[in-house]
């Protein structure tokens, strides 16, 4: 396959860069970013106007899950079979409407804040942590061990992922860390082909080069030179994947592979509603608007991220 | 350098800890030797599955869902590693042979509880072994009674069978065995009948190579028995005019003459042979041995005694066989021969009241009215060709797009309404809406081989925890009819004096106590 | 004949609009003021420039990279890109103000009036796109055939003639790019015309852009860098090209640059640019040998010369921020001959010594030297 | 010489396609397998009882009691000669199964995907041209919401609209009995263009909108926002900027000089998600009772019937690894440096 799946993978990085808007920086430019004093993240990220509104929904959501317990007006797992499927009102006490248990929504939602986000920071994290790793690995030495990853990472690709994720969850049965593997074991190719060729431009910086005179070894150079200056692209990859991996959640739901009902999340909570939709359409919507929020805040966050990081804004 | 990505480092681990301490329920610790149960169930049910564990839960049993899919269900259920599971089987003979046979006798293909007892073996023995009813009725009445007082499993419900139609479709009348026959069915306007199937896809078109009621749903259209059932299960004549019992295990079938296959063969005795040597020898299929042999159970043999008689051997008494009967379609021998088995699936011919016309098996089959059709059993009425030109069957696997269909004029008939739809369909001045009682038990089973379950009390007390009235008028919008054991209504053999366990929570509590399962 | 063209130009300047065209200016810039609106303010890119350039002339304009070189080119072109306009001044062309032009009429300009090429061929050519063709797309945006007449529709030909007449065209059309791509020195080009630009040299993709700039025949061509990204020796073959043209094809040309000696050997006259404005404005030869303006005699100085033994300089300080510029010079900051006057009041431009100087010091200086020899530029 | 260097590596990626095939088979054999549940249990349904001796016969039938290493080499074996083996739970040939199933779902995707371009380039595009207004934010906000709705919810509340409210269109199928085409490709839009037969064409396409709108929607948000940043990177260039500096006028910049090479990125992402929106389309075909393969292969893991997932799934890897090869040759077109290299 030799040149021509090369040329395939190196457009699909930039393709994926591009798409999640990640900046395929010059390499000087991320060799600055790198060494050059640059204060103030922070401060520049709140006066980015997407950034900051972004952050401030991602927050406070965070907020939301982390206080669900005091916040939800209701226990998110209460059955109440008489008043099932109550429509949206003010002063019912279910300000969102009951689903078809009688369960209110709006606790729900509150509570499926927590599961859905943990399914996509879970599944972010091991994909990040294992794409990355072996990213790392494949882009600093190539050879042998980079190729058998070449020919597997095309295997994943190719194979159609629904058709694996029934399979597994069939081996594994369900289970909230079962789906978490099952969504991540897809879900770190990207990781991995953005941080094979991000480290594959970034070893032969100056400072790459600096640190093996002084004679750091490579996993030193790996971690503690390389990391730092591939970590913000990466970054903002993860949060764009994350809104995608709860909406795998509730795909999942619809063939009944999805979280454990009696935990609330908002891609089973769809899925439920989805049933529903002729009668009862808010069973559905109002978790959809739940996580339509969220994945625009984490984009938002995503791209401001990406501008703050990116040295090109620096300049004009 | 680092530092400017610590605070993101912070808010990742921060979120992540957050969420894992608090996200993920706890299973309730209750008190020191709480029973603690998980509840297998397959998507279908989870809304069910929910409302049954936190009825569990108000007895004290710590309970949790688990959403599977079937088959990977199944085999771990089999495997003994489940301890209680909401299943579901159907009943196509109005008997419970092909119910609490196979769900309850010993070490029986259905029987996923584990149950064994040998009185109740040998009252199903007993009632299988003779063709006298009244026998057979005795029988059936003891097992029950066993049944009842063994528990094994959580008695459930069985669902109606909800269906819809256009108010220009006359004469239509969902049937209990959820078949459905278009030979009776006019249309106001029109010639062409539509019907929404609750189906992926149907398997076949050659009446042997299949096990599943969609496919018969279609099949049956095209293809005749020798007997055939009224909408309440009643087994009267089609391609047979009569028949006689010689003896518990011979049956003689008088063939209707001047029957013809679609393409213009004559129907015969011989025809009749081939169909049922296709399905209960060996191999018969070209090499292949038809999956509906065991339907037959212990068929032997059937003879040509002349051109229009056939003779039935069985190797044992089978009370069911009339009903079994219903089952099997007769195919023309020498077009099967002709083209071969695949040739026959591809191009079916039967000589029901529709010809095959085309049909994709997951999209649509098309049949036309086959205008030298014999007139069908003469015990139904009208008798003669099809009332309408043309009928297809589209496949709809989804049921709410189903109902959206059937509001838009799309299909004339749809299978299975969700119950919860069923009244909106139902003021739609438009459309009709009927039900019909069902064929399939829905139930929780429980390990009975292993603790807790092997406990009778525990089984009891489960029985007394769930509220299946109040799940049956919410969840299925009263579309459910509860049972008291395992045996339907619908079925021969009923016995009516049993009633279903009452919802009784501290009954169940004091159960559990007694089994040593600390209740509050 | 340089010393009569300054003082042409300062007469331009002096007396205003109105006599430009009467002096045959072919580009005359007045009172320029470009802004780029950023987070921290607006940059002041181009700080009231003025500038001349006369038919057949070699402009050269020299400064650090950063002072507004080619802020001031894009004006000229208006280019600049979003969110950067121009506030006030004039751009005239034969005495025509292109900031009054509808943008279409300005379209017409570009390419064919004034043409620019860039730095980086690399980038600035089409990877997609066959270099022939775009040589030749330039013809066609400006309807125009190769003998330069503009392309009026047939008028009641039929059919087959016009499609005779497109075939013509268009043969002619190869022919001149032919031509085109021969006279600005690319070997073969009845080949290498359906070539790509990845597939020609750097030096060789420079040529190419200047035939795209000089299809329409141009009377200005203004030249941003052009040589930067080059070989020392394509560097000076592109050059040599430049100059054939400019003496042939008579085209004036504006080249922007930061190296003080090319634009020493190449130019009629030079125009030093510092901090968005021009800082002297003369003729090459006088700018050279008797640079008048502190910040020219440190360009001067910071540049190595073959067979001098004085050590570089390099000029102290900054290139100062551009948002935030001070009342005064903005070479205050970095100038060794700064009085006080220097940081309060900003110095004009002003004639001095045949050529024009911002410099408050130099100014009186430079009076006297004048008064001293007796001559005055009028 | 240049054509038969493309030809050389195009025979070299063809060739490469038979390992990668192979190892999605072997993948595919493995995993089902592995899986739970039984394809001959699930064959015999429930009713009566089976004994089961009659089980087992059937088991031995389908050669299900061989040792694994027997039953992959048989497989293995049927793959060389081209024959993919015969469907447990429907008895018929497995390639006649996917052969009537594939054009259905390729139609859909292929429309899904004209969908999405034909929303997201324009979007994309204006969005980069008028980067930083209302249009721009709004179209980015929406594209975010676009991405995140799952394709079930989509398809359902386009039923209730569309269909259901405001009647336009079908509520599921590709089109009603007696409208078919004569079947030349399966691609009912396709023969219905070939034939002339213009209402067939209509109604197909009618059935065609709802699905393809389903399930192209987050293709599209995903489209327009990789189209806008590379139309805003392209719209920077020198080459943009010197096209406008030749007095190009400005539509022509736009098209000509900056979309055309925009396009590329696209391009590579087009490849990516035509290959996701045929393998991922199941949910939408289950919905839109389309006949296509996804339902197949869904019912067939489900039903564990082993031949017909194994021979899916090297059907949807050999598709993606044959769009992939053909946005390579696209690239060819869209950028000439690629060629020669």
């Amino acid at each position: 396959m030799g040149q021509a799946s090369l040329r395939t993978d190196e457009l699909y990085q930039g393709t994926l860069a591009r798409s999640a808007n990640i900046p395929v920086l010059s390499p000087a430019g991320r060799a600055g970013r790198a060494h050059g004093a640059r204060a103030g993240l922070w401060p520049r990220l709140m006066s980015h106007r997407g950034g900051r509104l972004g952050l401030i929904i991602v927050l406070a959501y965070v907020a939301v899950a982390v206080a669900a317990p005091v916040l939800a007006p209701h226990p998110p797992g209460a059955v109440n079979l008489a008043g099932r499927l109550t429509p949206p009102a003010i002063g019912t006490g279910n300000l969102l409407g009951t689903d078809q248990l009688g369960r209110d929504i709006l606790s729900r939602i509150m509570h499926g804040a927590r599961v859905s986000m943990l399914v996509g920071l879970a599944t972010v994290s091991i994909s990040a942590a294992v794409g990355v790793g072996l990213g790392m690995v494949a882009g600093y030495y190539g050879g042998a061990l980079g190729r058998v990853l070449a020919r597997f990472t095309e295997l994943l690709l190719a194979f159609p992922y629904l058709i694996f994720v029934i399979g597994a969850m069939s081996v594994m049965g369900p289970g909230f860390w079962n789906l978490v593997w099952a969504l991540s074991f897809k879900g770190w190719v990207e990781f991995y082909r953005l941080s094979r060729a991000l480290v594959m431009s970034e070893k032969n910086r100056e400072y790459v080069e600096a640190a093996r005179v002084l004679g750091r070894s490579d996993s030193v150079i790996c971690v503690r030179e390389i990391l730092p200056n591939i970590v913000s692209s990466i970054l903002v990859l993860g949060t764009l994947r994350m809104g995608n991996m709860i909406v795998m959640e509730s795909s999942l739901s619809f063939l009944g592979l999805g979280i454990p009902p009696r935990m609330p999340a908002w891609g089973s909570m769809i899925n439920d509603g989805r049933r529903y939709m002729l009668t009862s359409p808010w069973v559905a919507t109002f978790p959809g608007l739940a996580l339509a929020l969220l994945v625009l805040g984490m984009n938002l966050l995503g791209e401001g991220l990406r501008d703050v990081l990116d040295p090109k804004m620096m300049e004009g | 350098m680092s530092m400017k990505y610590r605070w993101m480092t912070a808010i990742s681990i921060g979120l992540l800890l957050a969420c894992t301490a608090v996200s993920l329920p706890v299973a309730g610790s209750g008190p020191s030797k709480a029973l603690s149960v998980i509840v297998d169930t397959t998507a279908d049910r989870s809304d069910e599955a929910q409302a049954i564990v936190e009825y569990l839960r108000d007895v004290g049993v710590s309970a949790e869902v688990r959403v599977w899919e079937w088959s990977a269900l199944k085999e771990r259920i089999l495997a003994g590693g489940r301890q209680m599971y909401l299943t579901d089987w159907g009943s196509a003979y109005f008997d419970p042979f092909d119910l609490a046979v196979p769900k309850l006798k010993t070490g029986d293909r259905g029987n996923y509880s584990f149950y064994s007892n040998p009185r109740f073996d040998a009252a199903l023995d007993a009632a299988l072994g003779t063709i006298d009813a009244e026998a057979r009725r005795q029988a059936y009445f003891e097992a029950q009674e066993i049944l009842w007082a063994d528990v094994p499993w959580v008695f459930g419900y069985s669902l109606l069978e909800i269906e819809a139609a256009q108010a220009d479709v006359l004469d239509w009348q969902p049937s209990m065995d959820s078949r459905m026959n278009l030979h009776d069915v006019g249309l106001k306007r029109g010639d062409t009948i539509v019907v929404g199937m609750a189906a992926d896809g149907i398997l076949t078109l050659d009446p042997a190579a299949y096990r599943d009621r969609a496919t018969e749903t279609v099949i049956r259209n095209m293809f005749d028995g020798l007997v055939t059932r009224t909408v309440d299960g009643r087994v009267v004549s089609e391609i047979a005019e009569s028949w006689s019992v010689v003896s518990d295990t011979e049956y003689v079938f008088n063939i209707r003459r001047g029957i013809k296959f679609h393409n213009g063969d004559a129907l015969t005795a011989d025809d009749v042979v081939f169909s049922f040597d296709r399905v209960i020898r060996d191999g018969a299929m070209g090499g292949r041995t038809s999956p509906r042999k065991g339907l037959l159970g212990p068929l032997a043999a059937v003879e040509k005694v002349d051109s229009h008689t056939v003779k039935f051997e069985l190797s044992s008494p089978f009370p069911v066989l009339l009903q079994a009967l219903v089952h099997v379609q007769i195919v023309p021998m020498n077009y099967v021969l002709n083209v071969g088995d695949d040739g026959f699936a591809r191009k079916p011919v039967g000589c029901g009241p529709f010809k095959f016309v085309e049909g994709r098996l997951d999209d649509k089959v098309v049949m036309e009215r086959f205008d030298g059709y014999y007139g069908g059993s003469s015990d139904l009425k009208p008798v003669g060709p099809a009332r309408v030109k043309r009928a297809i069957f589209r496949m709809m696997p989804d049921p709410t797009v189903r109902v959206a269909a059937m509001k838009t004029g799309e299909v004339h008939i749809i299978q299975t309404v969700p119950a919860h739809l069923a009244a909106s369909l139902a003021r739609d001045r438009n459309l009709q809406v009927k039900s019909a009682e069902g064929t399939r038990v829905y139930c929780i089973e429980m390990n009975c081989a292993r603790a807790p379950f092997d406990d009778v009390r525990v089984r009891m007390a489960m029985n007394h925890a769930v509220d299946w009235d109040t799940i049956l008028k919410t969840i299925y919008v009263d579309g459910a009819t509860r049972l008291a054991t395992a045996f339907l209504p619908s079925g021969f053999g009923y016995n009516a004096e049993l009633a279903p366990y009452t919802y009784d929570p501290s009954k169940a509590r004091a159960l559990l106590a007694e089994a040593g399962y600390g209740g509050r | 004949m340089a010393c009569s063209m300054v003082s042409n130009m300062v007469c331009g300047m002096v007396h205003g609009a109105g006599t430009a065209a009467a002096t045959g200016m072919l580009l005359d810039v007045c009172d320029l003021h470009t802004v780029y609106p950023s987070a921290r303010g607006d940059v002041r890119a181009v700080r009231g420039v003025s500038l001349a350039v006369a038919p057949r002339e070699v402009l050269g304009v020299v400064g650090e990279s950063g002072c507004g070189k080619s802020a001031l080119m894009l004006s000229i072109m208006r280019l600049l890109p979003r969110p950067g306009r121009i506030v006030r001044g004039a751009v005239r062309l034969r005495g025509v103000d292109l900031l009054g032009l509808s943008s279409g009429e300005m379209r017409d300009v570009r390419g064919r009036e004034i043409a620019m090429v860039f730095q980086d061929p690399m980038t600035t050519l089409n990877p997609a796109y066959r270099v022939g063709d775009q040589i030749s797309e330039s013809l066609q945006v400006h309807r125009m055939t190769p003998s330069g007449a503009s392309i009026s529709p047939p008028r009641n030909a039929c059919v087959r003639s016009r499609l005779w007449q497109a075939r013509r065209a268009r043969e002619e059309e190869r022919d001149y790019v032919i031509e085109l791509m021969r006279r600005v020195g690319i070997p073969s080009p009845d080949h290498r015309h359906l070539e790509y630009p990845h597939q020609f040299s750097g030096g060789m993709q420079q040529r190419i852009m200047i035939a795209i700039a000089l299809a329409c025949k141009p009377r200005l061509l203004l030249a941003d860098e052009p040589t930067t990204a080059l070989d020392v020796t394509i560097q000076a073959q592109v050059l040599d090209l430049m100059e054939d043209i400019n003496r042939e094809m008579g085209t004036a040309i504006v080249i922007v640059t930061h190296d003080l000696a090319l634009a020493g050997d190449f130019c009629d006259n030079i125009a030093v640019m510092y901090a968005g404005q021009v800082v002297e404005w003369g003729p090459a030869e006088a700018i050279m040998e008797d640079p008048l303006h502190p910040y020219t005699r440190g360009l001067l100085l910071s540049m190595p010369r073959l067979g001098s033994r004085q050590p570089l300089r390099a000029i102290p300080g900054e290139v100062p921020d551009l948002t935030s510029v001070s009342s005064g010079c903005a070479f205050a900051p970095r100038c060794q001959q700064r009085t006080d006057r220097c940081e309060a009041e900003e110095p004009p431009l002003q004639i001095a010594s045949g050529r024009m100087l911002r410099c408050h010091a130099v100014q009186a200086e430079a009076h006297n030297r004048a008064r001293f020899r007796g001559c005055v530029a009028r | 010489m240049r054509l038969s260097r493309l030809q050389v590596k195009l025979i070299e990626r063809i060739a490469a396609t038979i390992p990668l095939t192979l190892a999605v088979a072997l993948a595919a054999f493995v995993l089902m397998r592995a899986i739970p549940g039984d394809p001959v249990d699930i064959m015999m349904g429930e009713g009566a009882s089976s004994s089961g001796e009659e089980v087992a016969a059937l088991r031995t039938q389908l050669g299900l009691d061989e040792p694994i290493y027997r039953q992959l080499s048989g497989y293995l074996k049927g793959l060389l000669r081209g024959d993919l083996g015969y469907s447990i739970i429907r008895s018929r040939p497995v390639a006649e199964m996917i052969w009537e199933a594939l054009p259905a779902t390729i139609e859909l995707a292929v429309y899904a995907m004209l969908f999405a371009l034909a929303l997201g380039i324009p979007v994309g595009v204006v969005s980069a041209l008028k980067h930083n207004t209302a249009f721009d934010r709004v179209s980015t906000a929406v594209s975010f919401v676009g991405v995140s709705l799952p394709a079930f919810w989509l398809g359902i509340v386009g039923i209730l609209v569309f269909s259901m409210t405001l009647g336009w269109m079908p509520t599921s199928g590709r089109i009603p009995y007696g409208l078919e085409p004569r079947h030349i490709t399966g691609f009912l839009t396709l023969d219905a263009l070939l034939t002339g037969n213009m209402p067939a064409l209509g109604s197909a396409l009618r059935h065609l909108c709802l699905p393809a709108v389903t399930l192209g929607l987050g293709v599209a948000a995903v489209v327009a926002r990789v189209t806008r940043s590379s139309m805003l990177d392209v719209l920077g260039s020198d080459y943009v900027l010197f096209a406008r500096a030749k007095g190009v006028p400005e539509p022509a910049v736009t098209i000509r000089h900056a979309l055309r090479n925009a396009m590329i990125p696209t391009v590579t992402l087009v490849g990516l998600q035509f290959g996701s929106l045929l393998g991922g389309n199941m949910i939408v075909e289950t919905i839109f009772g389309w006949p296509g393969l996804g339902r197949v292969v869904v019912d067939a893991i489900f039903a564990r019937d082993y031949p017909v997932v194994q021979a899916s799934v090297m059907v949807y890897a050999l598709t993606f690894v044959m769009v992939n090869l053909i946005t390579d040759l696209l690239y060819t077109v869209l950028d000439p440096k690629i060629a020669l290299q």
